[in-house]
């Protein structure tokens, strides 16, 4: 169950020329989550700053 | 009686706090699992019979679809429960989820688009289940484009919830007309819907995946809440001491 | 309740987003008795005659109206249709039928008019036109927004003088006005 | 009754609100074969779906000042305060709409049908799918025009479209299926059957809406 389903690490990324599909959808999806989250983040720290200041 | 209860356990206060002491715990827990599914996933499950390495996109594709619709449900209900109960928490959760659930619905489209060039041989096909995902986008659209033209945040919720519950009673009406109509066309060789009897070997990263998925996206819907409950309630005396 | 009251407000409040326009607002409208709502531009006079027509809701507080024959209401807009005469607009607004249309419309001098199309008019005679609607009605509660904008002295005066025998017959009126009228009444001052 | 005849009074004198939809209907019914290889069986092909997409944007157009005029000139706060009905007021509206633009542009749609496919049949069955489909639309983008308010027609059209699709769907299919003369009337009873749930409940959402813009 938990070996290594290919035989190196470029194919790997090759995946038999499906690589490119894949890690293109994969890095899509990690960058729309990690943008969605730093921005509420961001957006929350200046929120928070600008009440601290009118404190 | 009812109406009570939520008030009180619904309060931006009481939720405010609870999100921040569980937060990381669902972030964190859920971040392991999704990174050690995907890993398994994409890396250490066996290639597939039919469709090669790129039925990996599974893994990232179903728990986004998955989710597209589970977050639309989640505004309909909490459009009801504004429209009824007048709960001032249930309009931030619907606000904050719509921006999460479009990216949601976007990163569903995009997945099944890429999957489809090496599986179908073409990036869009009028496939009954990526039509009416088409549909859902656009209504997300529709909702975020209504809340934003309005200033008046009270007068925005309550068109907005209108417009979630008006689109939640569309959506089963679209998914069965567009079934209905894609019959008309020959069927895709590989639907997504009924898979040969799945290895496990295969289910467990899936299931992982979007259980990890799951706890991200309630994370993300979680502090865009609590960026809806500090910009919409700036004024009370309680964030000032929150701050 | 006391049933003198057309108009019991206690300690009303009104917001919009975190911007309070008035808070802690009582006052009450008896029979027969007129309350002039005072305060500058943008002091929320608009929008609390709106609470009391009952299209906004208050924030806060409570505020009971005692209008068994309905409330009429004279704003900013006229509710006018300009692509439609005189004599349709009349019939838009369902006074066509009533007993004492044609001395009103005398009285005002709109009877040459009844063929034009009401985007001809100036705005006063608009307005004079969107006065029949008060006039012609029969309500308990009267509410104006600057009821005297854009009228002519004579029509000022036909104005004060229709608003004092309403109150002669036990029926409440409040009201905004810049220009000083002569009708006797008692003063809200929003800060 | 007096509210439709009132009704009517008004939008029989808004001439560019009732003529403007049929006209772009019409121009858009006349310019469709221009667009094709003057071949009968070529136009027949796309024929029904331009039909159908007609339909559609003349009701979106139809309804474009629906509602913003009343907004707009104070008409809308003097009908809250009457407490007259609104539900009733604007369901009255919608059909003075349909009997003033829908059926005239169902009448033309019969008489395209029949000029494209010269089957006297088909467009028989044309004509009553074009009254049931004109008055869907006109109920959704009533809704979609009373959401967008006073926010532009794109707001509303983009918010009705998910709307409309299925009943686009519905449409195609109807025809296909008298096309192939399987029996075509049981999606006349589905179209008839969205048309009295969207009849009864489209007014009453669309009364809460325009409260909600009044306040």
């Amino acid at each position: 169950m938990f070996s290594f389903a290919f035989n190196s690490f470029e194919e790997a990324i090759y995946m038999n020329g499906h690589g490119i599909y894949v890690w293109i959808v994969f890095s899509i999806v990690i960058s729309c989550l990690a943008a969605f989250f730093i921005s509420y983040k961001n957006k929350i720290q200046k929120i928070k700053k600008k009440l601290n200041e009118s404190n | 009686m009812i109406k009570k209860f939520i008030h009180q356990f619904a309060s931006p206060k009481t939720y405010l706090f609870q999100v921040n002491r569980f937060y990381p715990y669902i972030f964190y827990i859920s971040l392991i699992i999704y990174t050690f599914s995907l890993i398994w996933g994409l890396l250490f499950t066996p290639q597939d019979f039919v469709q090669g390495n790129s039925f990996r996109i599974i893994y990232l594709h179903v728990p986004a679809s998955f989710l597209s619709q589970s977050l639309y449900v989640a505004m309909a209900f909490a459009s009801i429960t504004y429209l009824v109960w007048r709960v001032k928490l249930a309009a931030y959760l619907i606000i904050a989820i719509a921006p999460v659930g479009a990216m949601t619905t976007f990163v569903a489209l995009i997945s099944g688009s890429l999957w489809g060039i090496p599986t179908w041989g073409t990036w869009w096909q009028w496939d009954a289940r990526i039509t009416s995902t088409l549909i859902l986008f656009i209504m997300y659209l529709g909702l975020i484009s209504l809340h934003n033209s309005f200033s008046n945040y009270e007068k925005a919720d309550k068109l907005l919830s209108w417009l979630v519950i008006v689109g939640a009673v569309n959506i089963p009406i679209i998914k069965k007309s567009v079934d209905w109509w894609s019959t008309l066309h020959q069927s895709a060789s590989i639907t997504l819907t009924d898979k040969p009897s799945i290895d496990p070997s295969m289910f467990y990263p899936l299931i992982g995946s979007i259980i990890g998925f799951f706890g991200l996206i309630i994370c993300l819907v979680l502090i865009s809440s609590k960026h809806q409950i500090l910009i919409r309630e700036k004024t009370k005396s309680w964030i000032k001491d929150y701050v | 309740m006391n049933t003198s009251l057309i108009i019991n407000a206690e300690n009303i409040a009104y917001k919009v987003n975190d911007f309070k326009l008035f808070h802690n607002l009582s006052f009450t409208v008896e029979k027969g008795e007129a309350l002039h709502v005072q305060g500058a531009n943008g002091s929320g006079k608009s929008t609390l005659l709106r609470i009391i027509l009952g299209i906004t809701n208050q924030t806060k507080g409570k505020i009971e109206i005692n209008s068994e024959k309905g409330i009429s209401y004279l704003g900013h807009k006229n509710a006018l249709k300009n692509y439609l005469s005189l004599e349709d607009n009349i019939l838009l607004m369902e006074l066509d039928d009533h007993l004492d249309l044609l001395k009103y419309i005398d009285l005002l001098g709109l009877k040459k008019l009844l063929e034009v199309n009401v985007a001809n008019l100036s705005y006063g005679q608009q307005k004079k036109l969107a006065l029949l609607r008060l006039f012609l009605n029969e309500s308990d509660l009267i509410v104006l927004d600057e009821p005297f904008v854009g009228l002519d002295d004579n029509t000022q005066e036909i104005l004060s003088n229709f608003l004092k025998d309403q109150l002669n017959k036990n029926k409440g009126i409040i009201y905004t006005s810049h220009i000083s009228c002569s009708l006797e009444s008692k003063i809200l001052l929003l800060k | 009754m007096k509210i439709l005849r009132l009704e009517y009074l008004k939008l029989r004198k808004k001439t560019r609100s009732w003529l403007g939809p049929i006209l772009v209907f019409w121009l858009i019914m006349l310019a469709y074969p221009l667009t094709v290889e003057f071949l009968q069986d070529k136009l027949e092909i796309g024929f029904f779906s331009v039909l159908w997409i007609a339909i559609l944007i003349s009701m979106m157009l139809a309804t474009e000042d629906i509602f913003i005029e009343d907004y707009n000139d104070g008409s809308l706060e003097q009908i809250m305060i009457k407490n007259s009905s609104f539900q009733f007021l604007v369901s009255m509206r919608i059909v003075i709409y349909w009997l003033m633009i829908g059926v005239p542009i169902s009448g033309l749609s019969f008489f395209f049908s029949l000029g494209t496919t010269e089957e006297i049949f088909l467009s028989l069955s044309i004509f009553p799918l074009a009254l049931i489909s004109s008055y869907i639309f006109l109920n959704l983008f009533v809704l979609g025009n009373a959401l967008s308010l006073n926010k532009g027609s794109l707001l509303g059209a983009l918010v009705t479209m998910p709307l409309a699709l299925p009943v686009l769907i519905v449409l195609g299919k109807s025809v296909i299926s008298i096309q192939l003369g399987i029996n075509f009337l049981e999606f006349i009873l589905l179209l008839l059957g969205c048309l009295s749930i969207i009849m009864i409940i489209v007014p009453v959402i669309v009364s809460y809406i325009i409260k909600a813009h009044l306040e």
